[in-house]
């Protein structure tokens, strides 16, 4: 099974990184960009097979270690 | 009086905190490797700063779930004293052991310079030697030390007077200005509620020494060893 | 073993020549096969054989009493008594920063910081010595940006210090940039490591990170050109692992205290053929390797690619017989992978294996004794004229000739880039970046190092042999300026295409000057390491020969620790008024802007350098001094400002010192011209540093006495906070905009 | 136009942080994980609505400031 984990600051929170893209893609002339954000993809390959127990599993996963819930918000995508 | 300094794999302050305290106090600290879950009791155990697990994933994230973490924080409920120096304070925040959270400095880069720190709470056994208000020069060095915790938090950290240590400037004006990586209000150090658990991005162990250029960091230990015994 | 097809194009990969073709297949008495090539080829790479400049460097000076071992080892390591030892070098990561800026620079820190920890020395210190093209064009910032954060993540993140270094900017580098690093090390003069192999049967050992593809030919690459296709050309690029090589470095240095080690070698350039075809070479014994053992991060590598590969963070050991289990039990402990992969055998060959079949066969000692050496012809390069006419700036527009120096990116303070970089990790750092040296205190011990890197671009531009003198010197005087005894050197040599003769002859005057001045100073060179090919399109950077210093503080208590300034101190020039303006900032910036020839850099006088620097270490002695630095770049007024700005003060100039002069022209040339073998102090006693001067026979002229707020020249004050928010924000202002 | 850009490092490039991540879920008992791999995700928001030349704009982007082909491959996926 492979998984995606899509990692994103909460929004309320400052991303300097964003912000610097932001402007470093103004100076280059790509002046119409509104926000950038950039969070973290994580990608797992697993050796079991998709199934509901897995699937908690990797909730789990990102609950306890992945991501830090005060600053971040996660999305999960099963890919088969 | 009984001290240990927990090595995370990718600690390096260790040697120094540990060369710090036998200065001051003539006794080595013990070291306890991250593994280990089963160990004497210490009066004080301290996370030092580093890369533990090259802070990779979040800083400190990796590290707050090694073995001995469980056992620390059993520890501290106990009462056992507890201090996380830089990397240490930003695994107390991902163990939950601290409420908030550290962030990547605003402007994204590492910094390490000397800084003004002002003690904003001098009641506490970490603090207890340094003057209300008083005004300390203390070297940081990190790339994420933007504390951040939500407003609630927040408030309760101030009317707790659990904040510690403020970014300020050499007479203590706590300004945006001199707030060397965006953290919410200034803030470089707090205790948790009951009082014996101590986060700070600052190093102490970095001007506990005339030669390094500083001693302001002395009045630290002093505060803490006075605590213990 | 299958044939070789298409051998023409086979070569020219590889970068081998017909000759050397030849030579392999005597040595073989048969036709390579591929892997066999690969092997060749790396080993014989201008990166790892020197072939070009072995012929110099073996009449450097490499001996003295205190050189436990110089060249030829992972790093040089030199006595400083009590047992405890010094280990360092330099070396150069210059094409890979180029194509990755961050992980080239974070590499080449992981490269030297083994080499290091491989002769059983934790490292203490890093320096970096950089070049990049014009400050301000966006491709440079990038370089730049990337660069220091390469260097600072993985300094910081193996909690070692970088605690100075130098970095220039000039268009001769818009193409190659240059990413020089230091490492200083300490141990115990009885328990160094050697990468000599030993004992028939031992086993020979892998530590740290997988195999993968990275830098497949990253040697081969270091010793070609770039042109416009290299970016194509891309090769895998290596990935720093801090984090792995810290714990590489903790269980290595664990293993070392015991005596399960006979010989242990780092995997830098060309792998692990260069790192296992060394250790048997060394040994004169044979080694067997098991390519079915090596730990791999991909599955379908080749033999070619194992051998070839140049993944950063592993080691290679050999250990006593029988040790294997005690041994993993330390890498266990640290989490990292060990796997016996090899024996050392008689045969003085070294035999690779796959699946229990030879697939390299290849005799050592007689591929070491054919190792080409090239006599590659060269040039004298001419000697540039002298400039005649210039015109000078009056002299009340001093102060716009201050501001305008200072904003010069050669100049003006690094703070933007010493402040990323953790310098104070290890509580020893005495003296931090700022200016002059940096000190460092040997942990748990009296002793102190100073520490620098130096070359100044444009001297070794219009004079190779003249500025590599000037580089040895002026390290030298940053050394003693901290009132360090110089020990030792070690020497990145950045050069462009040594095929060219001119190229070949700005190497060879280079080496001839490092010869010259430290068989003058008794300096011995302890290691070094050589770039060529720094060129692109044909367009090669001018020469860049980067030395690096190390000095010693006996007695660290002996460091004036009080050593605050206060109103009133007084400032004194020791050496010669200046009267030189050829090649220095002063014209380059001043006078003659975008002038193509700035003129022979000043001569040395030898015999001034080494009284005035005696005379230094003389007033340390005795407590005279409070604070001190070398005149270099920029002159005497610039060199006093960095160390008063650092120290929060400013000064009042005498009139005097300027000879109370109406003429411009001479005015300026004291105040910012170049000859060297100047120091300025600061004491607080001037009239026992007068009775000392005249006693050894050392001129000196009182420059004036400090302030606390502003700098007084000519009647024109100029207030200390302007002149600190120019010298420390300049540089911010550069990167940002 | 929102756009995510999924930035990852090229296959045969090390990925300390994934290795690591890797090593300590299986040590946190999460056993069967394979392989992880982190990457970058960037949300850029611009004021311009879809078309044929923005998406052009994007795919430069992408090429000259947000990856480095050297190291990195990416995917671009347009929201709306
Ligand atoms: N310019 C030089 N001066 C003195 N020694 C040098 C110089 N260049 C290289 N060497 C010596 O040659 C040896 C091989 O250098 P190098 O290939 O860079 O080392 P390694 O790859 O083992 O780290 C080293 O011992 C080095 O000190
Ligand atoms: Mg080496």
């Amino acid at each position: 099974m492979k998984v995606k984990i899509e990692v994103m600051l909460r929004d309320a929170i400052l991303d300097p990184q964003g912000n610097t893209i932001k402007k470093s893609l103004a100076s280059l002339g790509f002046k119409n960009v509104k926000s950038v954000r950039q969070g973290k993809l994580i990608e797992i390959d697993l050796n079991s097979s998709s199934s509901t127990k897995e699937k908690k599993n990797i909730e789990k996963m990102c609950e306890d270690v992945l991501t830090n819930s005060l600053t971040e918000k996660y999305k999960i995508k099963f890919l088969k | 009086m009984k001290i240990a300094i927990v090595v995370f794999p990718g600690s390096n302050c260790d040697r120094d905190i540990s060369w710090a305290i036998k200065n001051i106090s003539g006794k080595k600290p013990d070291y306890l490797w991250h593994k280990e879950k089963n160990f004497t009791n210490y009066d004080l155990i301290i996370l030092p700063g580093g890369f533990s697990y090259g802070d990779y994933l979040r800083c400190g994230a990796i590290g707050s779930h090694s073995p001995i973490m469980n056992e620390i924080k059993k520890r501290s409920q106990k009462g056992t004293k507890i201090i996380g120096i830089c990397n240490g304070f930003q695994i107390l925040t991902e163990s939950k052991m601290l409420p908030g959270s550290l962030l990547k400095n605003e402007n994204l880069k590492f910094i390490c310079k000397k800084i003004f720190l002002k003690v904003k709470n001098n009641n506490t056994f970490f603090s207890k030697k340094y003057k209300l208000n008083e005004i300390i020069n203390i070297p940081i060095a990190h790339m994420e030390g933007r504390y951040y915790c939500s407003k609630e938090t927040l408030k309760e950290l101030e009317s707790n007077g659990q904040i510690i240590f403020q970014y300020c400037n050499d007479n203590g004006s706590i300004k945006n200005n001199y707030n060397p990586n965006g953290s919410i209000m200034n803030i470089a150090g707090i205790i948790n509620l009951k009082g014996n658990v101590l986060g700070m991005m600052p190093h102490p162990e970095r001007c506990s020494e005339e030669i390094l250029g500083g001693e302001n960091g002395i009045k630290f230990f002093r505060s803490i060893f006075e605590s213990i015994n | 073993m299958d044939k070789l097809n298409n051998l023409k194009e086979l070569l020219n990969i590889h970068n081998l020549n017909n000759n050397e073709y030849k030579k392999i297949t005597e040595i073989l008495k048969r036709e390579p096969n591929l892997l066999e090539l690969g092997i060749y080829s790396v080993m014989w790479s201008e990166h790892c054989s020197y072939k070009s400049s072995k012929k110099w460097l073996k009449q450097l000076p490499t001996k003295s009493k205190i050189v436990i071992c110089g060249p030829g080892e992972n790093a040089g390591i030199i006595d400083i008594g009590d047992n405890d030892s010094i280990v360092f070098k330099i070396e150069s990561h210059n094409h890979p920063s180029y194509l990755e800026p961050f992980q080239g620079a974070a590499t080449g820190v992981g490269g030297i910081l083994r080499d290091i920890f491989t002769m059983g020395a934790r490292p203490i210190a890093i320096l970096d010595s950089l070049r990049f093209g014009e400050i301000k064009q966006k491709k440079q910032k990038y370089l730049l940006s990337g660069v220091v954060s390469g260097i600072s993540n993985y300094g910081n993140c193996m909690g070692i210090p970088t605690v100075g270094g130098e970095c220039y900017f000039n268009e001769d580098y818009n193409k190659n940039i240059l990413v020089n690093a230091m490492a200083v090390g300490v141990a115990k003069r009885n328990k160094l490591f050697f990468s000599k192999a030993a004992g028939i049967g031992n086993p020979v050992i892998y530590v740290g990170a997988k195999t993968g593809k990275d830098g497949i030919h990253g040697a081969t690459m270091a010793s070609a050109e770039f042109d416009d296709n290299s970016k194509q050309k891309k090769p895998t690029v290596q990935v720093g692992d801090p984090f792995t090589e810290k714990l590489v470095m903790e269980a290595c240095i664990e293993l070392m205290q015991t005596n399960m080690i006979v010989a242990i070698q780092d995997m830098g350039a060309a792998g692990l053929t260069c790192s296992s075809f060394e250790m048997a070479a060394k040994g004169n014994c044979g080694i067997e390797l098991n390519i079915n053992k090596i730990p791999l991060r991909e599955k379908d590598m080749s033999p070619y690619e194992i051998m070839l590969s140049e993944s950063q963070e592993r080691m290679l050991i050999i250990l006593k017989k029988g040790c294997e289990k005690k041994a993993k039990k330390i890498f266990d402990k640290w989490d990292l992978d060990m796997s016996v992969i090899g024996k050392i055998t008689n045969s003085k060959k070294m035999i690779i294996k796959k699946d229990n079949s030879v697939i390299a066969d290849i005799p050592i000692a007689l591929t070491e004794k054919k190792t080409p050496e090239y006599k590659r012809p060269w040039v004298k390069p001419k000697k540039v004229k002298n400039i005649k006419k210039f015109s000078f700036p009056k002299k009340k527009q001093i102060k716009e000739v201050i501001f305008e120096l200072l904003k010069s990116p050669n100049l003006t303070s690094k703070k933007w880039i010493w402040e990323q970089y953790d310098h104070m990790v290890m509580c020893d750092t005495i003296k931090p970046p700022g200016y002059g040296a940096a000190v460092i205190r040997v942990h748990g011990t009296k002793k102190s190092l100073a520490i620098t890197t130096d070359c100044n671009s444009n001297y070794c531009k219009y004079d190779p042999f003249i500025g590599t003198i000037h580089a040895v010197s002026e390290a030298r005087r940053n050394i003693i300026s901290t009132g360090a005894n110089p020990l030792a050197i070690t020497n990145n040599l950045n050069f462009g295409n040594p095929e060219d003769k001119n190229i070949m002859g700005e190497f060879v005057m280079s080496v001839k000057g490092m010869i010259n001045s430290c068989k003058k100073y008794s300096l011995p060179v302890i290691s070094g390491n050589v770039s060529f090919y720094n060129e692109t399109n044909k367009i090669g950077i001018s020469p860049t020969p980067v030395i690096g210093m190390v000095g010693l503080i006996k007695n660290t208590n002996s460091i004036n620790k009080k050593n605050l300034l206060k109103e009133n101190d007084q400032i004194y020039l020791i050496g010669k008024k200046t009267n030189n303006i050829s090649c220095s900032s002063f014209l380059e910036r001043i006078i003659s802007k975008n002038k193509k020839n700035l003129g022979p850099p000043p001569p040395i006088n030898y015999n001034e350098e080494i009284k005035n620097g005696n005379f230094i270490l003389n007033l340390f002695k005795n407590n005279l001094i409070k604070c001190c630095n070398d005149v270099s770049s920029g002159g005497t007024i610039i060199s006093l400002l960095k160390m008063l700005i650092n120290k929060e003060f400013g000064a009042d100039v005498e009139e005097s010192f300027v000879n109370n002069s109406t003429n411009d022209e001479k005015f300026y040339k004291i105040l910012f011209g170049e000859d060297a073998g100047n120091y300025i102090v600061i004491t607080n006693n001037e009239e026992k540093v007068k009775i000392l001067a005249k006693k050894n026979k050392v001129s000196l002229f009182k420059i004036g006495i400090t302030k606390r707020n502003y700098l007084n020249i000519n009647n024109q004050i100029i207030k200390l906070n302007e002149l600190k928010n120019n010298f420390e924000n300049n540089f911010f202002d550069y990167i940002n905009n």
